[in-house]
This record gives C-alpha cells, structure tokens and sequence, in this order.
C-alpha cells in the first residue's frame, strides 16, 4: 500500500515502473497467503515481469520525468471519494473475510471441489475449472491476448526496409557483458524446460498454458536482450511467430469444434476419448498447450515490436 | 448442428479471426471476413425465429450444466440483438473492401479485418452469453479490437481518442467485475439466470446496492451515457469510416443490451425500483444528453463529429426509455436501437464513401458536393432525416412509441421535451444539407466522382432498410414487443 | 457488527481508490497506465479474498487436506489478469504512437496541439478563403 | 371502369411519382421531361375526375395500407372535402407546368430537373394529404410535402433562398412535429384511434380541458394554415420561383395546411364538441386577428409577392375561422374558399411572375403604367383581385358569402365585421395595382409597346382567370360537393 502512495506521488516514471513492479510482487505474495497459488505465480510472472518490461521497453521511447499537473485535482478527488463511500458502504453488508460459511462457498464452488476429481480427473482444482468447467473463459481469455497482440501489431509496424537496414546496424547493447552471456547461455535452456515443466504439469500443481507461455516468452526476451535481436531473428522468425499467436487460439477452438463434429457441445471433452476422464485429460492439456503457444507468441512479438520501435528511433537519428 | 446455433454464431467469427492471419492476402481476407459475416447473420435469422417461434434456448458448453458450467441462453432480446449486430456487420464489411484501401496502409489490412471479426466475435460473445463473468470476457474482446479498430487509421487524433477510450473503457470495465464480484460475493454464483434467482434473499444487502451501482456506472462508461460519454465524439470522429460506422451501429447498442439484461433479467425491476431511483436518474441524464449533445452536434466542423454527438444523444433517447420502466417504454427503447443502428450505419458509410473521394470528413469540403455525388448525398440526407424522425422512416416509428409510452406514463412535458430536441436535430442536419447543396464548391473538383458501387450499394441496402422498417414495423415492432413482454413477464 | 472482520477488504478498497485517483487526476499518459493497473490488482484483491477460507489450503486436491480455499475466484482472476496485460500492452503500444505522433506524452499538450487542429478546421471553414461563408450574407442580394 | 376505385386511388398518388424518374432520365432533353410533366399532369386529372365521378355516383372508396404500428395502417378513404381538395390541385398542376415551362425557361433558371422532380413530389403528397383517411396517413405525406417543396423554396441556391428555406423548414417542421405530432399522439392514445370519423372520434367522457388542449396544438401544429404567429414561413418562402408560389404557396401546400384544420375540426372534433370548446372561441379569434393584420401588414409591402404572400395569410385565416365556427355554412363556405382562393391567388401570382420574366419589375412603385404594355396580364389581374376581394363576377363571391353566413349563424358579430373590414382592406391593397397599371403614366417615357409573358405563360393566367369567373356562374357541382361533407 504504501507502494502505491509512492506511485501516485513519484514523477520519475522509471521510479514509478518499478515500484509498480515491486507493488506486483508484493501482491503476488499476498496471492500466496490467501491460498491463490496459480493467480500468485500468474501476478509475478505477469505483473511483475512482462509488464515491467512493457512499461520499460516504452520508457525507452518516451521521456522519463512527468510534468507537474497545473490543475488541482479537486473533480478527480471528488469522483474517488465516491467511489470509495459507495464501495465501503457496500463492504458493510459483506461476510466476513475467511468465513467458511459465506455465500460463495456454499453454492457452485462446492461442486468443483467434491466432484472434480471423478468428473475432470485433475488435482488442481483451479486448472480443472479453468480449462473445463470455465473452459469457454479461458478461450476467451486467449482470445483477448490474440486480440492485444493484433492492436499491438497494427499499431507498431515497422517495414522490412527499416528492419534490414537496423539489422546491421544495432548490435546488441551487452555485446561485451561476457560473463553474462554465458550464463544465460546456460540458463536459456533451463528456462525453456521449465517452462515446458509448467506448462504440462499445470494438472497437479499451479501452474498452466498461460504461465507456461510468459516464461518462455522471457526467456526468449533474455535471450534477446543479450544477443541482440538480429541473432534472435535469425532463430525465430518474426512471421512465424505471427502465425503462432493465431495458431493457438485456432488450436483451442479447434479443440471445441472437433468435440462438437464427435456429437457433444462445443468444449465438451468428454467425447474425445471413450472414457470420459481420459478425454477430459486430452482436451485439458491441447488447450493449455494452445493458451501456452498463443501467450507466449504474443509476449515475444509484444517485445519484438516495442524492441524495434527503439531500434527505428535510433536508426532515424 | 442446429443445435449449436447458439454458439456457433459465436464461434465461426471466432475462429476465423486467427485464420486471417494465415490468409495474409488482404483481397481474400477481405471477401473470406464477408462470409463469415454473413454466415453468423444467417445463423442469427434462424436463431431468432426458433427462439420467437419455439422459446428460449439454452446451450451447455463444455457439457456441464448451468451455474458450473458456462451458459449460453438466447432468447428474443438478445436473439433480435444478434440479427442486428451481425446484420449491420455484414453490409459495413461489403462496404469495407473499398474504403478501408483509401484510408489504411495495404499492410494493415489484414489486422484490420482480423480485429473486425475479433470485435464482431466479442459483441455477438457478449449478447449470447448467460454467465456474468463470460460476459465481461466478451466486453474487453470487443473493446480492445475496437482500440485497434479506431488508432489503426492514419489521423494521429484517433491515437489520443483511442486511448481515451481504453482508460476510460478499462475503467468502466473494473467497475463491471467489481459490480459482479459483490454480488458474486453474496450469492455465490455467476450465471445470470441463477443470480437472478438468488438475488431477491439479499436484496435488502447493501453490498448488492453497491454491486448494482458499480454495475450501472461501468456501463453507463460503456454505452456513452451523458455525462460518460467525453470518449466517444473523438473515437468516432478520427478513426476510420468503417470503423466508425460499425461500431457507431453496434457497440453502444449492445451495451445498452448489457444494462436491460442487468436491469431486468438479473436484479429484477422490483429491486430497482425499491433500491434506486434509477428511473429519475436516467431521465435526467438522458434529457440532459439529448439537448447537451445536440446543441454541440450543431456546432462540430467535422461531419463524423457532428454524428457522434448526435449519436449521444441517441443514446439519450434509448436511456430515456428505460427511465420509464414500463413495457411500453422498454419496447420503444428496444426499438429505437435498431432503428438507430440503421440510421446511423447508413450515415457513416455514406460519408466513409464521401472520405473515400475526397479524403476528408470536413464539413466545409463537402460543399456542393450534391451534384458529384448525388447518391451518397441522398443517402446522408435519408439517414439525417430519419434521425429527425420524419414520418416514413424509422426514426418516426421509434419517436411514436417514444411519445405514446411517454403519455402513458403521463409525463407529457419529457413527451414535448423529446419533440423540441428533435428539432435540434433538424438544425444539426440541415446545416449538413445547406453544406451539401447550397454552397458552392470551393475547389474546380471534376474529378470527384460518384462512390463506387461496391460502397454504394451497402449504403443503398441500408438506407431502403431505413424506410422499409420505417413502413413495415411488424418485424421490429413485434419483435420488441415480445421481447419487451417477455422482460416484464418474467419478473 | 464485527467491523474487524472486513479489514482486509477495507484495504482493497483503499488500494482500489489510490489507483483510480491516479488513473483520473494525473495527466501523464504512462502513470495513467500504472495507476490502472493497481486499479485492476486491487479489484483482484478483492476477489481472491473472497476466495479465502481461515484455515485452508490451496485448492489441490490432496488426500492430507480437507479443507480448501474456493478456486473459483482464483480462475476468474487469472482470466482478468491476463486482461489487464493485454490492456497495458495495447495502451502502451498507443503511448508509443502517441509520443511519436505528438512529440509529448503529457494530456494538457496533446490538447492544446489537437484544439489547434481544429482552429485550422473552422479557420478552412469560415474564414481566410472568403468565397462562401455563412456570414454577412444578405449584403449581397 | 376498367380499373377498380381504389386502384385508381393508389394511382393518383403514384403517378406524379412515377413521372420523377422519367423526369430525371430525361434530364438533358427539356422538351422530353417537361413532356413527362405534362403527361403525367393529364393523366391526374383524368383520375381525379374519374374518381369525382364515382363518388358523385355513391362509391365509397377506402384502402387500408400496411399497418405502421399495430392498429394504425396507412390508409386512404375519399370523402368529399378531399375529393374538392384533390379536384383543385390536380387542375392546377397541369395549369402550372404549362406556366412553368414559360417562366423557367424565359427566366433561364438552373436545375429545372430537380425543380420538376420536385414538384411532381409535392403533387403526390398533395394527393396523399387529400385522401388521408387518418391522422398518422395526413401527417406522414403532410411532412413529405414540407421536405419536398425545400429545395423549390431554395432554388435559386442565393443566401437569401438560404436564409428563407431555414424560416420555411424552421417554422413549419417545428410546429408539425412539435404540437401536430404530439396532439395526434396524444389522440390517438386517448381516442385510441386516429381514423377520421363523421362526427369525431373522442368518446363523450373526455375531459374537454383535453380537447381543447389538443385543438390548440392542432390548430397552432398545422403551421401550413398560416396562423399567426406562426406564419412566418410564407413570406420567406417567396424567394421561390414564381410558379411554385403559385402553386405550392397559394394552392398546394397553404391549402394542404386550412384543409387539414376542416379535417381535424370536422372529422377529429366534429362540429358538436367544436362548439362546446371554450379554446375554439378563442383561436377563432386569433384566426380574425390573422386576417386583419395581416391584411394590414399586406397594405405595406412594395413588394408584389410579399404582398401577394400576406394576401394569403389573410385569407387562410378567413378558412380557419370558417371551420372553427362550427357551424354548417362555416365549414361550405371554407370548403368553397379553398377552391376560390386557389383560382384567384394563382392567378395573381402567374401575373406577377408574368411581369417579371417580361418587364423585370418585382416592386409595386414600379408598375405603373404597365397595362399598356401587358393587357392582358393585367385584366387578368384585375380579375383575380376582384375574387380575393370576393366580388361578382367571380368565384371568390361564394366562399366568402357562406363564411359571412356562418358567422352569422354563429352569432358572431365580432367576426363579422372583422370579415367586412378586411375585404375593405383587400380593395385597397390589390385593385389599385391594375388600377395604376392602366390609368397612370408609365414610370419611365418609354415607347409603349406590347410585350407579354411567354405564351404558355400567358395561357395559363388567362385560363385561371377565366376559371375565377367561370366559377361563379357554375358554383352548383362545388357547392354539393361542399355540402356533402356535412352528410
């Protein structure tokens, strides 16, 4: 909380990133604490990684320091208050923090606690609501990364022209920073399998397709940011990743349809196989590994165009 | 496969988003977009006359029942919603092919249709769904494809109005899963239906007061509601025509649908009125909208401009209804959102085919136009006086019922208030008419040329439909009736 | 009333306003996005508290526990999570846009660059090309 | 017959419709589209009096169209009030175009495609206005004729038409869709119907703080009857092309406005409820101050059409207050009026048109003299003010004979002597122009020589003079058709 206070207060947007980093992994362990396990390992991944490093890769285009506001903001002041009057009078009536009695774990949530385990097969509860019950969620869910990385593509291309011209141009900036190559060298491969790691044993501990994704796209970005993206792009080539942001949403829905074509409803994995468990397990790990593609295409393609929006501005001074 | 209607109207855009990718090719990408568009509509017409024939339909996904599951239920609010929408998608998309190549790089093209469908998929995901969560998944499908839809132009205004509108978007969207996680919260479950049964045991709470006015605000932000609605004269103003004309006809449409949906189907309109007096309120903002709104439409410079404000204070009219809080009111609110789907599509294609030609959206460039381009011109002015509501149009039809359900209540001077505004929107389109055929041309223009029929035609299609509901009301009358009923029978 | 017994969500609230007053009253396009995203945190706060049973474990079946904390607010914020990213992405992407189109990334610039292009809209429209306008018209009939 | 009645029927509204594609294709060929025109204008009026026919002979014709909203259809019935209305304009459009051809092309205007496009628009509504069997039907075709007749009122495309088509729209869509639209709402939703009945549709219980309310609207809604203070838009609208005043301001659209208040008083209100109104009495008031000042205020203006304009303001008023006296000479003698005014003020326009194109003079001071030179535009003159005035020989006697008698049925004196005074007044406004014309010196010593209007121009004021008198000696078919509405 106080973080935060700092947040508002800072005009040194660097500072401000990274403290917003800082406020994520503090929260990420507060997910920790209430039993979130997936949303904590999500938060840090995501709060605290990519999206620090979005805000970074920006930072470097735009500048730092923010100007003092000439305006007192009374209005704004005025609209918060509200909000907070109308969310704490709605506290008021709310059950207690902890109680087990409470409305929301008397009704639906039980079901997915008692029963998931004879009608999903999977220990952990929330990848089982997440892919399964709520399955069509996390589609969307999907959907709406593809649909970032759409604006995000759209919104800062960079022609071929630029691109090669750049290409010879910018070495990577730690060209030199020998011993760190090395050991990300090392790591690389690490980061990768443990990314594999989560993304298939999603099942029985936290972890899944989405989480899986941002380490692999991190350690794709590592890699990046060591060896320069030229090097990177000869590995990877910014077209296919393209494709494979699009590729995994159509992997998902793919998965739906063929439910569908085999006579159940749409993400019914129950009719992939003859046992029902087993057919659940099957969907259950395609569509992670399509949410697992999709994210992690999306977060590498995210940094390619922030990283080539730097390169450009450089080339164009 | 009739039985997944429900979803595959959801699904086909969908999938074929991400296919767009692998197309590449812009042309095809194009035409391929146009089908699937068409093929939602076509599933929507047979939606909608299962649903008003048979009754509503439910479909499980993932097999798993109702409140575990996620639920799509498709009855004659949104069955009417879903024809509309990807109705409306279809013709801007024929309409597309031609205008997006004068007002887009050819390298974006293919982002423009994959965001297209993205957003088609969002919006017809957010009407078909039952489950409040889904719901909200759906909403920001949409609207991040719509901020792509608007900044992908090449005017540096739509890159300021689009992020506007993504705070100002992602703002009303948190007030939304605030709203939903309280009432979440005191019932414990997400689909629509089962909240709706379980609200009325705590509807004394106030943490469900407090979730149903985070709900309202965050989509009054979402539908543009007077005074949330500074996002929307600059979006609509500076993005490209088709976008423009696609999400000025679809998207505050449907999140008008969202608040009924709200309003009535979930927390009940008894709750409303014991909790709220949600009915004054309404009828103050929309007033207020309406006449803020169309005072500004008449002095705007840029004709997009001047149709988003008066986009505005349609939605005051919409919102004006619902203030009523009887069947009557409802079916007009219904109403005019087809209505004013249609009208304002048409105006916006016209003048996207307008931009085509000459490449601007100044008023001022458009003087004397009406001898160059005597068709889209018409259409502007059919589309224009349909928004004032002269008899034969569907405007005069959605102002009637506006009227008549206004007496009914008794309050005859909101009746002459609404009847002065429409005069506001005489001085506003009549200033574009003077533009069009009374002034002379600026600039010896021999080259400008009737739009090409690829445009002309969607814009045609749209403005006959303008005047064939405007005669023949049995289909959206009757449909907005049923549903209106239907609304007020279940509670 | 045990008011102890709401604290927790008493801070969301806390959290959720300093976020939103960020977002509203500050005019620097970055920390707007900053400010949004602990908005969207403290809304996830809010549900993973809910979620919260005294005493329970994480929601992974296990024969050693009985009882677990509910998953389904967990898979509800997972999902808004991964929204918000997309959200920051694409915001960022357009302050990356709006910088290099306006050369300022402060929203009291941006205004006054845009209300200049629109005095040069009604200038085009009204005056300097005195061929046709509106005014004085009846001077010359 | 080979066409059913209400074929027939459909066909008088459509035709003029029909012929604005023709039009429009025949575009480069001016002899082609005003051929269209005229043909078009012929064929209306063999309609039309086969429609007058059967009625004459106790058809009832009567069509429901689709229904707009449940319960409420477009739909067309011919009564007799309508079947005069329609008579009078399907006579004249033909009598206009022949004028049209003379003056549009002696004046050298632009745009004469859309000019006849849109008048043969206006025509089609004029018809749909005349056989309206409901109030929803008389107010859709009673907007497309306010729409269709703007781009005539702008013509010219100048400032001033500018100016003048924003008073005409201004005024009159803002008085139709702000008390015409509300007040029939309104009746419809506490008749709950808006059909047009012999003796009125309100049930007996209705508050009369209701009705007359809603008299009030109506008769204020109907901005197109001109009373004050909404009559504003008449003048403006005479930056016009001459032959569209003439037609549309004295004939078509100002009689679609006084023909709708007889519809709504006789058929809306019946004559019954109509006098029980305290609000009656009180607009018919206003009618009479109408026609006096705006007698008065036509007494001041130099210019011919603004006077001509005023004129008619003046004697819209003198229709108005014929069917708000309830009475059943009242409602003959307004009925009669329509058709009288109609022949007399297009006349008086064709003339002043007539000199325009000829002698270029558009103000009063200037005419003087101007016999010598244009005969006949000026006998043609003088006759069309004597049945203004409403003297014999002329048709303008009759009507305002029976408004007289109305009034005196009534016990209205008040009115009366208004009625008198301002016929006074007309003798001094309109018969010192030919008077002038013909007895004082030219203004300027020029050589008199004969220089008349266009010969279709010519024609076509000297057949509407000689219907002004033909009709008072052959008044009979009129005067049944005007005491059949009250059958």
């Amino acid at each position: 909380m106080v973080t935060a206070i700092a947040i508002a207060r800072m005009s040194d947007l660097f500072a401000v990133v990274m403290l917003s980093g800082i406020y994520s992994l503090l929260s990420a362990s507060l997910f920790l604490d209430l039993d979130a396990v997936d949303v904590a390992f999500t938060e840090a991944s995501v709060g605290a990684g990519i999206s620090t490093l979005l805000f970074l890769a920006t930072l470097k285009l735009v500048p730092r320091y923010e100007k003092k506001s000439r305006y007192k903001p009374t209005l704004a002041l005025g609209v918060v208050i509200a909000t907070g009057a109308l969310l704490i009078y709605g506290t008021l009536d709310m059950p207690h923090f902890g109680e087990a009695d409470a409305p929301v774990h008397q009704h639906v949530a039980p079901r997915y606690l008692n029963d998931s385990m004879n009608e999903v097969g999977i220990p952990n509860v929330v990848t089982s609501v997440l892919a399964s019950y709520r399955g069509y969620d996390t589609l969307g869910e999907t959907l709406v990364v593809f649909t970032a990385g759409i604006g995000v593509l759209s919104l800062l291309m960079v022609s071929r022209r630029t691109k090669e011209k750049a290409l010879q141009k910018v070495p990577a900036d730690m060209q030199n920073q020998i011993i760190l190559r090395v050991v990300a060298k090392m790591m690389l491969p690490l980061i990768l399998i443990f990314a594999l790691y989560v993304q298939f044993h999603g099942d029985y501990g936290p972890g899944g397709g989405f989480q899986a994704g941002v380490i692999f796209a991190a350690g794709i970005i590592l890699y990046t940011m060591l060896f320069g993206l030229s090097l990177t792009q000869k590995v990877i080539k910014t077209e296919v990743v393209e494709r494979l942001t699009a590729f995994g949403v159509l992997l998902y829905a793919g998965v739906g349809i063929a439910c569908m074509l085999l006579g159940g409803n749409f993400l019914d994995y129950n009719v992939l196989r003859h046992d029902p468990v087993h057919g659940q397990h099957l969907g259950i790990l395609l569509v992670e590994l399509g949410v697992g593609i999709t994210v992690a295409a999306v977060m590498v393609t995210l940094f390619f165009k922030f990283t080539w929006r730097t390169v450009k501005h450089k080339y164009n001074q | 496969m009739t039985a997944h209607f429900p979803i595959l109207q959801v699904i086909i855009p969908l999938l074929a988003a991400p296919l767009c990718l692998f197309i590449r090719i812009p042309r095809i990408v194009g035409i391929f977009a146009i089908l699937v568009s068409a093929t939602a509509f076509f599933i929507s017409c047979s939606l909608l006359q299962e649903v008003v024939t048979g009754g509503t339909l439910s479909y499980q996904l993932g097999g798993w029942a109702a409140p575990w599951g996620i639920e799509y239920r498709i009855d004659k609010l949104n069955g009417y919603l879903l024809l509309l929408v990807s109705g409306i998608s279809t013709i801007v998309l024929v309409a597309a092919q031609t205008s997006i190549s004068k007002e887009l790089p050819e390298n974006r093209h293919t982002f423009f249709y994959t965001a297209y469908l993205l957003c088609l998929t969002g919006l017809l995901g957010i009407l078909a769904t039952a489950d409040a969560f889904n719901l909200f998944v759906f909403l920001e499908i949409s609207a991040l494809s719509s901020y792509t839809l608007i900044a992908i132009g090449t005017d540096r205004r739509a890159l300021t109005a689009s992020y506007q509108y993504l705070v100002m978007g992602t703002i009303g969207a948190t007030f939304i899963i605030i709203g939903v996680g309280l009432m979440y919260m005191m019932t414990g479950t997400l689909n629509m239906y089962d909240l709706a049964e379980r609200l009325p045991a705590v509807y004394e709470s106030k943490t469900v007061l407090s979730a149903f006015g985070f709900f309202i605000v965050g989509v009054c932000l979402k539908l543009a509601l007077f005074p949330l609605h500074l996002w929307l004269p600059n979006a609509y103003a500076y993005a490209p025509s088709i976008t423009t004309a696609f999400l000025a006809a679809t998207s505050t449409k449907v999140a008008v649908y969202v608040l009924i949906r709200y309003i009535f189907s979930i927390f009940g309109i008894e709750f409303v009125d014991m909790s709220l007096p949600l009915g004054d309120i309404f009828l103050f903002l929309g007033l207020t909208g309406i006449f803020v709104a169309s005072v500004a439409a008449i002095y705007q410079l840029n004709i997009k401009r001047l149709f988003a404000y008066s986009s505005v204070a349609q939605i005051g009219y919409i919102i004006l209804g619902l203030a009523i809080e009887t069947e009557l009111g409802l079916t007009a609110t219904l109403l005019h959102l087809f209505n004013h789907a249609l009208m304002k599509a048409a105006i916006f294609l016209a003048i996207g085919a307008v931009v085509y030609r000459i490449g601007s959206a100044q008023l001022s460039h458009y003087a004397g136009l009406g001898k160059k381009m005597p068709w889209t011109m018409a259409a502007i002015v059919a589309g224009g006086l349909s928004l004032i509501g002269v008899p034969l149009t569907v405007g005069f039809v959605s102002k009637w019922y506006l009227v008549v359900a206004l007496l009914d209540k008794g309050w005859w001077p909101v009746a002459v208030l609404v009847l002065i505004s429409s005069l506001i929107a005489v001085i506003y389109v009549w200033r574009v008419v003077e533009w069009i055929y009374l002034t002379p041309p600026r600039i010896i223009t021999d080259e400008i040329k009737e739009a090409p029929m690829s445009q002309l035609i969607p814009i045609w299609i749209l403005v006959l439909a303008n005047i064939y509901f405007g005669v023949d009301t049995r289909l959206t009358v009757g449909v907005s009736k049923l549903a209106a009923q239907s609304l007020f029978g279940v509670n | 009333m045990n008011i102890i017994g709401l604290y927790n969500y008493w801070i969301v609230v806390v959290l959720m306003l300093i976020g939103f007053f960020i977002v509203i009253a500050h005019e620097n396009l970055i920390k707007k996005l900053v400010g949004l995203s602990i908005f969207q945190t403290s809304v996830f706060f809010l549900y993973i508290s809910m979620g919260k049973v005294a005493g329970a474990t994480a929601p992974i079946l296990d024969e050693n526990y009985q009882l677990y904390s509910n998953p389904l607010p967990h898979v509800l914020i997972l999902t808004a999570i991964v929204v918000g990213i997309a959200t920051t992405a694409m915001g960022l992407a357009l302050v990356v846009r709006i910088y290099e189109a306006y050369g300022s990334i402060e929203e009291s610039d941006i205004q006054v660059q845009d209300n200049n292009d629109r005095l040069e809209d009604y200038l085009e429209a009204y005056g300097r090309k005195n061929d046709t306008h509106l005014f004085n018209q009846d001077k010359d009939e | 017959m080979w066409l059913a009645p209400e074929t027939l029927l459909i066909l008088t509204i459509l035709v003029p419709l029909f012929a604005v594609p023709g039009i429009i294709a025949a575009n480069r060929f001016p002899n082609r589209r005003e051929g269209v025109t005229i043909t078009a204008s012929i064929i209306l009026i063999y309609l039309v009096t086969t429609l007058y026919g059967l009625v004459q002979d106790g058809t009832s014709i009567a069509i429901k169209g689709p229904a707009l909203f449940p319960g409420l259809h477009l739909s067309f019935e011919i009564e007799p009030l309508g079947m005069l209305f329609s008579l009078v304009a399907g006579f004249l459009w033909l009598v206009t175009t022949v004028y049209a051809i003379g003056y549009m092309r002696g004046h050298h205007e632009k745009n004469q495609t859309r000019f006849y496009s849109c008048f043969a628009i206006a025509i089609s509504s004029v018809m749909g206005i005349s056989y309206a069997g409901n109030l929803l039907t008389l107010f859709i075709f009673y907007e497309v004729l306010t729409l269709s007749t703007y781009p005539l009122v702008t013509h010219s495309g100048t400032p001033k038409a500018k100016e003048g088509g924003r008073v005409y729209l201004g005024v009159l869509l803002s008085t139709s869709v702000l008390f015409l639209l509300l007040a029939i709402v309104a009746t419809w939703y506490t008749a709950g119907t808006v059909e047009f009945q012999k003796g009125g549709v309100f049930p007996p219980e209705t508050a009369p703080i209701i009705t007359g309310t809603l008299l009030v609207l109506y008769i204020f809604g109907i901005g197109k009857a001109a009373i004050m203070p909404f009559h504003r838009w008449l003048p403006a609208a005479m930056v016009a092309p001459t032959p569209v005043s003439a037609l549309l301001h004295a004939v078509a659209v100002v009689k679609a406005g006084v023909f709708s208040v007889l519809k709504v008083c006789v058929y809306i209100f019946g004559l019954d409820l109509l006098r029980t109104l305290p609000s009656a009495d009180f607009m018919l008031y206003l009618a009479a101050a109408t026609v006096l000042l705006a007698s008065i205020v036509a007494m001041r203006q130099d210019n011919l059409k603004a006077r001509l304009a005023y004129s008619t303001v003046s004697q819209l008023g003198y229709i108005t207050i014929g069917a708000l006296l309830a009475t059943n000479a009242g409602i003959v003698g307004g009925a009669m009026h329509i058709a009288m005014h109609a022949f007399g003020k297009i006349t008086l326009f064709f003339c002043a048109g007539a000199i325009m194109v000829a002698a270029h003079k558009t103000e009063i001071s200037d005419m003087r003299g101007l016999g010598k030179s244009m005969p006949i535009t000026m006998i043609a003159f003088f006759i069309g003010s004597l049945s203004i005035i409403g003297l014999p020989p002329t048709g303008g006697t009759w009507g305002k004979w029976f408004i007289m008698t109305g009034a005196f049925d009534a016990g209205k004196w008040t009115i009366m002597i208004v009625l008198m005074l301002s016929s006074l007044l007309n003798i001094a406004y309109l018969l010192p122009i030919p008077l002038r014309a013909f007895f004082s010196k030219q203004a300027y010593g020029k050589p008199v020589q004969i220089k008349e209007a266009p010969l279709p121009s010519l024609l076509a004021l000297s057949f509407t003079a000689l219907g002004c008198i033909f009709l008072f000696f052959y008044t009979q078919p009129l005067y049944e058709l005007a005491s059949a509405i009250l059958q």
